[in-house]
């Protein structure tokens, strides 16, 4: 007990890490879950089905699956930089999750830290942008090292790619904290009333002041900018799987590849969070906080899935899946009822709002591709300088403007 | 590290040359086709196809084996429509006969390698629309194929390898209500058509894709002997079912459909307004069966006789015997008969020399002869390009490689 | 001991064997990741002195930006191992021990400078916050000019580059 | 149908009158028109019908080759014009002796016939001199033997 | 959590630091590494800087730093494109071989 009180900051640190780590890895398997499911839904068909209910447990049958095959190294590659890659993109698409707040900072440990983020630095925002922009290591050095054509093209392409986007991505990220006169994320979302800029209340009372209605055309070139710094469709040129094959992870297999995939989700799911937190409210319910209703939506919502579920079980499933969708159906009517107790409904509503933020988000990436075809190389070069650039930089400026004509016309 | 990229010595100046084997394992080349580019960085210098890699010896095979055996091995060739490929070897071996087919049979024929057409232009849609990344359409367009399968299925038991038409007309009576399910695909088709169209025809990315890439002058075109909707994209208006009508195609209704641009785009439009086209001519083919009538001609010795003829008369059981044993013998000549295969000008070159084997058969694939245009629509231009370019040149490799 | 002691060492010691590794290492990517560790460890360090942004700089600008453009130039030109050549007797008995003397005399020297007894104030002591903004006060008011000089350099840069990486037509 | 006889006739005409002979012989089948050329002919008699402004064969629609071994001269390589045009089609047709055939190449003409010829070459063993470019194209390039000939087994040689 | 470490030993770092810059640019041959070990050198000096400016407790160190920043970013870009230049130009990356100022 000692070394706990003596410690409480890292202490609680540890724990929260544990626990964001455990829930992030399985959001990432589940992620794929769901972009198999939204897809196969869009494309009038099933989907996973077939291992577990409704393909439930098919992320573990996936994870098991690659730990198991044979991890094939090219004889030619670069062993070192070969296998330090995959670990280095996975762990970077990681750690970018510890400066994330799931929730307002008001909601503390008995010790006085937060609950939900592992830390809370002043200049968060330009921390995340500078572990992302390590990122494109893994991705370069994987393709350099494999030793093969298709990878080193990947390889350059990605880099080339991550670095330009990279380039509008902050630039459209500057708008926003223009506005809020802050490089935290706790100051970002407007928890914490800044200044005259600070972003709580609404207008005209119920539409909530968020950074998306003023910076609308931020919001724009951010998402685009995202989908392409995580190289997704259409901008998944570096691993375009008609033209280069996998691109810069052609030669890697068994674990080393799932590293590299859940990467790519981990990455998703950072640029999510970051747009939520940016351009979304945050954690901040978009009702009005007079509107004591929407406490209880959460534990509604996992009722709700409860009674669909039970009702599937009963209908739909047979034999094992049964079981499996049974347990399902407990879980979410169990955590239902909890959630619909008051003082957890309350605690619970800041991780509510954050992932129904987040998965919107998500979803709206599955769906684009779903939809898009691919650019070619060069349009997607152009896209980004000829075009993102440009507009998130008037974007800038116009928001710079707008801050500083006041103070101009005082003198 | 061993060298990826070969810094090659020219005296002239620098050049960077990297060679890239793309294929014959790899996921856009439609199977086995070896493309060999050669890279300044992404811009392709010269782009060589090699092919050979399903060569199968088809054209070998048929010359020790009767005519009516052949047919089975013309719907390995093209893969993706084998009824194409069943009618054009058995309207050249009924033009060295010199029978006639019943008008029933040639509108039944017209009616399934119309449908033949649907398919191969769907899975063409699809591949060519995966291969630029829109994988949606690719299931969509599936889907709708596997309902004109079924109907394959449902006439001659078989969902590809149908082998349905022979010498003199057809495999088998088709059962009595598959012209209702015709219908009923032919009907729910334009209005899938019209969803792949939403989501690509205005699509930007997907114009950017194709638009002004790929390009074929209708010069070059007719000098590399291209066919099918890659001619006809550039703005030739040549098609053989209007040129040479065959199975009676110059009793339908239809328009040949061309674009002046020449370009991926050009040939997409092409290859879906066929699609429409198609759909027409079932339209049309679906008013002129009729219910019953011959399905095949009468010429005792070379057409099997019917089951019942076959199971009551001497007669019958003696020609069906011989048919099957020992086939029939066409005078001696040469034939070469064309049809407006869904890829373009499929022809079937055959010499008789008076026995019950065709003494040489010679398939002039249009995917073969397509395919030389690769050189000239992607040289210059990026990787990516390739690809679409592969998709739009509609190759299949069983037909390039026979 | 505590924990800013252990911590600088530990980084100290990354970015020497980094620096090593850089001499070492034959094929230029293992120099560059090298380098790249380098990096790291004086972001860490610039934490230590309590300068967070300046480290969010290092790590974007230095590590993300110009180390990825080298990476990528060494992929792009696929430099193999290095070749090794001989250099002259008197630089490898002379230059060696005057540098490692001079590096000596240099270090001596700045560890009994009058700043040397001065103690970093640490991060978390200051705050992180208003420092990033004074700094920008500082660059933007004080050191205006230069700062616009050093955005003019870049612009020069980029044409320069331009220019230099352009194919001869 | 009755007219395009007569225009098929009329080709064959317009060959006779420009180049009686290049005409060596004239096979009708099956309403299909041969023209047997000489092979010293053959490129001229190619340019002539694609450049002929009332027939405009630029369209080379296949080249193929047919093995009569045993008989002298032993090969006879198709070529089946189109003329997209004149709605028009004619076959030419040249012999060659073995056993080892060589042919004028017709790719000046009708850069089409590249990859027909280099087929014909692979498979018959045909060689068509001038070619730019020929090379086994379907089989390997250390293949042995001609498969097309009708002295080649039809399982391959063991 | 104070640190107490004391403001020579980052100097000193920093002086390792630039001396093993000296040491790779003087030894290395090839020319991009040659170019990196002068970006050792500046993060050496970065590293003096911002130590410095702890040390009297000014902020103008830090400002240095970030315009050596800017510097280095201009040079690495210009610097690049020229080994881009040379290298296909002399198929070769060893300065020892680039000792031509026109080929």
């Amino acid at each position: 007990m000692g070394f706990i009180s003596q410690h409480p900051v890292l202490v609680a640190a540890v724990v929260k890490i544990a626990v964001l780590l455990f829930i992030v890895m399985t959001a990432l398997a589940y992620l794929t879950w769901l972009e198999r499911k939204v897809i196969a839904h869009i494309q009038s068909r099933w989907g996973p089905y077939n291992v577990g209910a409704h393909g439930l447990l098919q992320p573990l049958a996936d994870g098991l699956k690659f730990l198991f095959k044979e991890d094939v190294t090219p004889p030619t590659a670069d062993r070192f930089i070969y296998t330090l890659a995959p670990f280095l993109a996975l762990s970077l698409g990681l750690t970018t999750i510890a400066l994330i707040p799931f929730g307002p900072p008001s909601v503390l440990f008995p010790n006085g830290q937060q609950i939900f983020s592992v830390v809370d630095l002043n200049i968060g925002l330009l921390f995340l942008f500078a572990i992302t922009s390590m990122g494109v290591y893994g991705v370069a050095l994987a393709g350099w090292s494999s030793n093969s054509k298709y990878a080193l093209l990947g390889g350059l392409r990605s880099s080339a790619q991550m670095i330009s986007y990279e380039v509008s991505l902050t630039i459209s990220v500057v708008g926003v904290v223009l506005l809020a006169g802050t490089l935290n994320f706790n100051e970002l979302i407007g928890g914490i009333p800044h200044g005259s800029t600070g972003q709580t209340g609404y207008w005209l009372h119920f539409i909530p002041k968020w950074n998306v209605i003023p910076q609308f055309v931020g919001f724009l070139c951010y998402l685009t900018a995202a989908i392409a710094e995580t190289n997704r469709v259409p901008f998944d040129l570096p691993e375009a799987e008609t033209e280069l094959v996998a691109g810069f992870h052609t030669e890697y297999s068994a674990f080393k590849f799932a590293m590299f995939f859940m990467a790519e989700y981990a990455n998703m799911i950072t640029v999510s969070c970051l747009a939520t937190i940016l351009f979304l409210g945050g954690w901040l319910s978009p009702f009005p906080a007079s509107w004591t209703w929407q406490n209880y939506l959460p534990g509604a919502g996992l009722l709700l899935l409860a009674v669909y579920c039970a009702w599937n079980t009963v209908s739909e499933m047979r034999g094992i899946a049964r079981l499996q969708l049974g347990v399902v159906t407990l879980l979410a009517g169990g955590g239902g009822l909890i959630c619909l107790y008051p003082p957890i409904a309350a605690g619970i509503q800041g991780p509510f709002w954050f992932t129904a933020k987040i998965l919107a988000i998500l979803f709206f990436y599955i769906w684009m591709r779903a939809t898009l075809p691919r650019f070619r190389y060069d349009q997607l070069m152009s896209f980004g300088w000829k075009l993102l650039l440009p507009v998130s930089l008037a974007n800038l400026v116009i928001t710079a403007f707008v801050i500083v004509w006041p103070l101009l016309r005082k003198g | 590290m061993t060298t990826k990229t070969t810094l090659i010595e020219t005296p002239a100046g620098p050049a960077k040359a990297m060679v890239l084997n793309m294929g014959p394992q790899h996921p856009s080349t439609h199977g086995v086709l070896r493309v060999v580019l050669e890279l300044d960085g992404e811009i392709v210098l010269s782009a060589r196809p090699e092919i050979g890699y399903l060569h199968t010896g088809i054209e070998k095979s048929c010359e020790s084996k009767t005519y009516s055996q052949c047919i089975t091995l013309t719907d390995r060739i093209d893969y993706l429509a084998p009824l194409s490929n069943n009618l054009g070897f058995c309207l050249a071996a009924e033009k060295l006969i010199g029978i006639e087919v019943p008008k029933r049979a040639q509108y039944i024929r017209v009616l399934l390698t119309e449908l033949t057409r649907i398919t191969s232009h769907l899975v063409w849609l699809g591949t060519h629309a995966i291969d630029l990344g829109a994988m949606t359409v690719f299931l969509y367009s599936f889907r709708e194929r596997e309902e004109i399968m079924k109907i394959y299925e449902y006439v001659s038991g078989q969902r590809m390898m149908t082998s349905y038409f022979r010498i003199g007309g057809l495999a088998l009576e088709p059962p009595p209500d598959w012209l209702d399910r015709v219908r009923r695909v032919m009907d729910a088709l334009p209005g899938h058509i019209d969803e792949y169209e939403d989501l690509l025809t205005q699509n930007r990315i997907w114009m950017a894709r194709t638009k002004g890439v790929g390009c074929l002058s209708a010069e070059d075109a007719i000098a590399i002997g291209a066919s099918g909707p890659l001619l006809r994209g550039s703005g030739v208006a040549y098609d053989v079912r209007k040129a040479f009508p065959y199975s009676s195609y110059d009793e339908f209704d239809f328009n040949v459909q061309t674009q002046t641009a020449g370009d991926c785009f050009a040939r997409y439009q092409v290859r879906v307004a066929e699609i429409r086209e198609s759909i027409k001519i079932v339209r049309q083919a679906m008013e002129k069966v009729t219910p019953d009538g011959p399905f095949r001609a009468e010429a005792p010795g070379i057409i099997p006789p019917s089951r019942e003829e076959m199971k009551t008369s001497i007669e019958g059981l003696i020609y069906h015997f011989k048919i099957f044993t020992e086939g029939f013998a066409p005078p001696p000549g040469e034939v070469y008969q064309a049809i407006e295969s869904p890829r373009g000008e499929l022809g079937v070159f055959m010499a008789s020399d008076g026995s019950a084997k065709p003494y040489r058969v010679k398939f002039r694939a249009p995917s073969f002869v397509n395919l030389q245009s690769l050189p000239k629509l992607c040289e210059g231009r990026l990787i990516a390009d390739v690809v679409a370019c592969i998709g739009t040149t509609d190759i299949v490799l069983g037909e390039v490689d026979r | 001991m505590n924990v800013a002691i252990i911590m600088f060492f530990a980084c100290a010691l990354l970015a020497v064997a980094g620096a090593v590794l850089l001499i070492l290492a034959r094929e230029p990517i293992h120099s560059a990741l090298a380098l790249v560790l380098v990096m790291m460890a004086l972001a860490v360090l610039y934490l230590l002195l309590g300068a967070p942004f300046i480290a969010a700089v290092q790590i974007i600008v230095y590590a993300g930006a110009i180390m990825v453009l080298f990476v990528f130039v060494i992929m792009l030109l696929n430099a193999g191992v290095e070749e090794r050549t001989d250099f002259s007797k008197i630089a490898k008995f002379g230059g060696v021990p005057l540098g490692f003397l001079l590096l000596l005399e240099i270090a001596h020297w700045l560890y009994h400078s009058p700043v040397g007894t001065a103690i970093a104030n640490g991060a978390g002591s200051s705050n992180e916050a208003a420092d990033t903004a004074q700094l920008s006060e500082m660059l933007f008011r004080q050191y205006l000019f230069p700062f616009e000089a050093t955005s003019i350099l870049i612009l020069i840069a980029i044409l320069g580059a331009l220019v230099l990486a352009r194919k001869e037509q | 149908m009755e007219s395009q006889e007569i225009g098929k006739n009329a080709a064959v005409q317009k060959l006779r009158d420009w180049d009686n002979e290049a005409v060596a012989e004239v096979i009708e089948f099956r309403g299909e028109t041969t023209v047997v050329v000489p092979q010293q002919h053959l490129v001229r008699a190619a340019k002539f019908l694609a450049s002929e402004p009332s027939l405009r064969f630029t369209f080379l629609s296949d080249l193929t080759t047919v093995d009569r071994f045993p008989m002298e001269p032993r090969f006879e390589v198709n070529y089946h014009l189109l003329s997209i045009e004149r709605v028009l089609r004619l076959r030419l047709r040249v012999r060659v002796t073995g056993p080892e055939p060589s042919v004028p190449t017709v790719t000046s003409v009708w850069p089409t016939a590249n990859w027909h010829e280099r087929e014909s070459f692979d498979l018959f063993g045909i060689r068509f001199h001038g070619h730019p470019d020929l090379r086994r194209i379907l089989m390997p390039d250390d293949w042995e033997g001609y498969p097309l000939r009708k002295d080649y087994p039809v399982e391959g040689f063991r | 959590m104070m640190s107490a470490v004391p403001i020579s030993y980052y100097l000193v770092l920093s002086a390792i630091l630039f001396g093993l810059g000296v040491v790779a640019f003087v030894f290395k041959r090839n020319i991009i590494t040659i170019f990196m070990s002068i970006e050792l050198m500046l993060n050496a000096v970065n590293l003096a800087f911002v130590a410095f400016a702890r040390a009297h407790g000014q902020l103008d160190g830090l400002v240095f730093v970030f315009f050596v920043i800017v510097v280095a970013a201009a040079e690495a870009a210009v610097g690049l494109a020229i080994v881009i230049m040379l290298a296909q130009n002399r198929q070769s990356l060893n300065v020892e071989r680039i000792n031509l100022l026109k080929l």
